[in-house]
């Protein structure tokens, strides 16, 4: 499967203003980090944001996304409310889990970013089950999952492939290939190609890259239609990269555990700057560019803003959020 | 009216069919629940009534099965699952402690997990190290999961009626000596508190709390023990969270004198648990150290000359609370004959023949 | 791959009468298992001995096998001894675990069978460690496991498998897919081909007849030597079909959870009676039969009584079991 | 002999870097091993020194690694794993409490498991419910299994090392919290009993008994209290599992009042065994009612502001025993004051920037 011709243009923008958007949001995170306000740990999805933007473009509101600790660029390209998403990284009452859940942690399900949880591939069945409820209550909706290649390694993805096969359940299982889960190379960790183990177990496959974003959303959209017609489930792999190191806010490339250039060529292959080729070959202007960015930067501002001056959670609440 | 005697296992079918009529959302689940054999009878004949859509069979895959019924639960459904033996749910404390149990409060009440799961802990006819794990203090550690433990018929019918109503993860913890012991247990679905002991007997020299099949045993001790003029209190704990010590504490200010029975091993469990709670409320009334009953301190073999002695029983408690009282002009050995389990010991009745 | 030619007729001979003494101890476990005195739970391999004996005739003494909850034909095939099995499953001292285990935990490491236990798939990941020693300390060792198509759908079986293959472990995956788990058929619980998503992982593959002694014992040699030379793991899907109930000692065909005609069709491909007509054909004669069959029930008989006269385990000395 | 100050981090560095050189059995895995950053730098170098077929990153599939580092350790090698969370242990309880925890048992000693696994509890900034549990009585409870609770970096190394000699499953539970503080370390490899408690500041009214980090809030919480002429008697749990309740009866036959801080929820709990098992053995001797600090009954949360109230330290200890034991004369403002930790307060140490 190839990129689809770069001609709808509007489209083309939106998908490049969306990932511009957790882009910017990102860097303003990575720089505020060391004024050590945002006490949790953080994972950037710098470099990886157009998988993000290229499936949730796929999926309406009321489908569902589930995700890990790399959440951001999938919580904001689902329509995940910005402010609480800060204020839950400044630990903030208004933040999205009431500041106890931290950057790992992310909910909006007006948007249907049903939740992000950082035990790795926890929540990979259970979107299956969502999507099994859907499917039960005749709902047509689809359930996307985002996880990284070292996700793949949890035995729970093959049972939870197993059973969305077995029932035909509309769920989108993307997997953010980028190379690495925390410092460990793919290549030391399995043997065989991910897409090939899910294509065996019955899913329908696709593999490509995933720092195009046109075509990761073309893939999307076909997959997403298919799963919501009852065609099954897909097995989305896309390869991308992580510019930043694992978890927090620098460049880690000095540590020696990725190959010399390796970063650098993967940066040449920058998923925004592609998009913004594109449209500039398309005929967009500065000024646009210039006014997105001004969006943004007004947009992004606002929201630190109102993160940081939003109250403390109350400490005698937590012990009635146990039960109902 | 009239008594309605019907076994544990039967009352925990119906529970189930009574709800599953009148909640259309709420799914059953595990290995084996369309078998013809039916979970031990407690799922006989609801594949037939429900459907396939809702009375499903699920692959050998725990940790990933409870997740995907959190996922059910979070999309509007309200999953049952079942395991036949407890020890399989070592393969989902993961999902079940980690998700289910932390959801709603992780989330900060922006979502809910209202699935239950049953878990049967197995015991006799050789279950052995691997399939007669009584799990309870290791779940209820946790809080955010709600740990149920029903000794009878009407408890178990209630409280799993009262699981599939209301919004939280339920555990509700199952033994296979007790599924066959009738009951008097109304005919309509009713909800039991999943909260709360109650005292199963009265007494005045000692409080005996009892979990699940332990009740059984601690009533045939207190009988036993009656007769020699010892009158023990036997109180049903029902839950291993919440912990009803209040109950219990109460009980120990009459009786000041505390045993307690567990099904499981003692260490870091539910019987320290209890002993410590009582102990910090009820210091100045108890005039006896404690004591417990749980199993020793390894894992439970297999052939029937040994669990002999690995189980506590209504003998075995009977006689340690008679030396722990220092009570005279019991006839020790006329009180143990008394309590002697018939033979065979490692079936809950003499006529049980399976399924195991 | 298809069944070689049945010429070497000692070799068919020997499985005939390893697969026959399975058959008829399974047989005598079932008769006496109704005096109660076998007081645990039993689950017998009557109808599936061809894989036990094909496999383990292709493994040296000092190879290793694991298995799991029907692991009779497995212990005796890899040379376990029948007393200690037997005095297992009556609970006494001699027994193989002392009388801790009864007959679903199984040893004789002098045989190399190092254990079978009854949580479904538990040995897998075992068993790859166990090869996993053996590659690191240079011995040219095989290890096989034995599993049913249940125990497939445990995801710890793919990370089992993904290790082995990324290390390429002497292993030997060997799942005896008698198309049922206790009353769940295989359909019911999977959606794809078990030994296709061996493949994608990257295990080499044999499926076939596991009825037919002969094709068994050929690609698990073919497999086992080159395991031997660190070829990486194999995964072997033989089908098979178990003739009894589940767990114990009954035929329960009449509870219905099978086809009408199923066993039946099953039980006229028996693997004894397939190789029983083979060996007529190349005229072995009737004595031998019959011969076989007397050592065989003398051997039993033997067995039985041993087991039974064996004295009760002693109780004070478990606690000291626990640690050494 | 002079002293040689050494974080606990280092010491578990040095004991595995030791223990490798003399035993080259012993293999050492676990997500991050290898990486630069060395799992909080307790693993730096040994890549280099043992090579990659000795130091081994691992998949993640936690339940999977442990059964295949039990039959590396059924093969005759000495697998020691690490898990940088404690939580991620939760997905591979199957194969510690199943098999590594019954294998001997469940053959009659024909076969034994010597596999030692490290899990490091966390704590601070911002590392929530899934990541800053504390499991130690969900292991404990299971016989079988070693849990070592090591506070100071001189046992860390010593009890690790002691684990790697040893044959069967030992769990090594470390803190996070811990691992930055320094201590008098013997250069040479030396194994300390993985069994005792140990009496670690001496006292007459009242008997603390701490576990893993609550060891350094106890001390602290003793020393300020000794100001007010309060005299605690601080004991180092070091194990969970065997746990010396003798040692702290022994104490309490002393002080005739007891206290248990440890870093875990209470339900179920080990403070609440060693409560019962204090009580059951030293009744006549306490003359107080017991008293325990742990977690608050629900998860941990991330925003440093709620960590502030969530975690016992000294200043909550000492004012709770000041009350428990009724004493008069004591400022509780100006102890309060004095042992106000720092802030900020969600990381252990003032410096401290990770990693986390
Ligand atoms: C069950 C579990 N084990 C280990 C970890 C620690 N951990 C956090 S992220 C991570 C790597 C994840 O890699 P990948 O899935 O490729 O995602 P990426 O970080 O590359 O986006 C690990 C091992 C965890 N959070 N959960
Ligand atoms: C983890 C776990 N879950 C469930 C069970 C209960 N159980 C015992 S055998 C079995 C079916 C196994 O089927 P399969 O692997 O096909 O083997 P077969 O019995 O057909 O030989 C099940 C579900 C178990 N023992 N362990
Ligand atoms: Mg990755
Ligand atoms: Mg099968």
């Amino acid at each position: 499967m190839r990129s689809e011709a770069r001609t709808d243009l509007p489209a083309s923008r939106r998908r490049y203003r969306e990932m511009l958007r957790i882009r910017r949001l990102e860097e303003a995170i990575a720089r505020r980090y060391t004024e050590w306000e945002m006490r949790c740990p953080v994972h950037l999805c710098i470099g990886q944001e157009a998988i993000a933007v290229g499936v949730c473009e796929a999926l309406r509101r009321d489908d569902q996304v589930f995700s890990g600790h790399r959440a951001h660029g999938h919580y904001l390209a689902k329509g995940g409310a910005m402010t609480p998403m800060l204020a839950e990284m400044y630990g903030r009452a208004t933040g999205c889990c009431g500041g106890i859940g931290g950057s790992m942690h992310l909910i909006d399900r007006a948007a249907g970013f049903m939740g992000a949880v950082p035990i790795v591939a926890a929540t990979i069945p259970i979107a299956v089950g969502a999507a099994w409820a859907a499917a039960l209550k005749g709902d047509e909706r689809v359930v996307a999952v985002f996880f990284g290649d070292g996700a793949f390694e949890e035995g729970v993805v093959h049972e939870s492939i197993a059973f969305a096969v077995l029932h035909r359940l509309p769920v989108l299982f993307v997997c953010e290939n980028n190379h690495y889960a925390c410092q460990t190379p793919l290549g030391t960790r399995r043997g065989s190609a991910m897409h090939a183990v899910a294509a065996a177990q019955g899913c329908q496959v696709v593999t490509g890259d995933g720092n195009d974003v046109d075509f990761v959303a073309a893939a999307a959209a076909r997959a997403a239609a298919s799963a919501r017609v009852g065609e099954g489930p897909w097995f989305l792999e896309f390869e991308t990269y992580r510019w930043l190191e694992h978890c927090g806010p620098n460049d880690d490339d000095g540590l020696g555990y990725r190959p010399a250039g390796e970063l650098a060529a993967w940066q040449a292959r920058c998923p925004l700057a592609a998009q913004a080729r594109a449209l500039r070959a398309a005929g967009v202007a500065e000024d646009w560019f210039a006014a997105v960015e001004a969006e943004l930067t007004a947009e992004i501002e606002a929201a630190f803003a109102a993160a940081r001056a939003a109250p403390l959670p109350d400490y005698a609440r937590m012990e009635g959020l146990v039960h109902g | 009216m009239a008594e309605r005697l019907i076994t544990q296992a039967e009352a925990i079918r119906e529970a189930t069919e009574q709800c599953m009529a009148e909640d259309p959302s709420i799914l059953l689940i595990g290995e084996g629940v369309p078998d013809p054999k039916g979970i031990f009878g407690t799922t006989g004949g609801l594949l037939q009534r429900f459907g396939p859509r809702r009375v499903f069979d699920m692959p050998i895959a725990e940790n990933g099965l409870t997740g995907i019924c959190i996922g059910a639960a979070l999309g509007g459904m309200r999953p049952l699952m079942v395991h036949q033996r407890m020890d399989f749910a070592l393969l989902c404390v993961d999902q079940l402690v980690n998700n289910a149990a932390k959801w709603r409060f992780m989330f900060a009440g922006a979502a809910e997990v209202p699935l239950v799961v049953r878990m049967i802990v197995g015991r006799g006819w050789g279950q052995g190290p691997q399939h007669g794990q009584s799990l309870q203090s290791l779940f209820a550690h946790f809080p955010g999961l709600t740990v149920a433990m029903p000794a009878s018929a009407r408890d178990a019918k209630g409280m799993l009626v009262a699981a599939l109503r209301q919004r939280d993860p339920v555990i509700l913890v199952e033994h296979r000596w007790l599924h066959g012991l009738v009951d008097d247990v109304p005919a309509e679905a009713y909800a039991l508190p999943l909260a709360g002991a109650v005292v199963r007997r009265p007494g005045r020299h000692l409080t005996l709390a009892a979990a699940s099949y332990m009740v059984v045993e601690a009533l045939l001790a207190a009988e036993a023990l009656a007769e020699w003029g010892i009158e023990v209190e036997v109180i049903d704990l029902r839950m291993a969270r919440p912990l009803d010590a209040e109950t219990v504490v109460a009980s120990v200010r009459r009786t000041g004198a505390l045993a307690v029975a567990d099904t499981a091993w003692l260490h870091c469990g539910l019987a320290g648990e209890l002993v410590a709670r009582v102990c910090e409320a009820a210091w100045d009334a108890l005039r006896h150290a404690p004591l417990r009953f749980g199993l020793p301190d390894f894992p439970s073999p297999t052939a029937p000359s040994l669990c002999r002695e690995y189980y506590p029983d209504a003998e075995s408690m009977a006689l340690a609370i008679c030396r722990h009282l220092r009570v005279e002009g019991v006839d020790l050995a006329a009180l143990s004959q008394g309590l002697r389990r018939a033979e065979p010991r490692d079936v809950p009745q003499k006529d049980f023949t399976g399924p195991f």
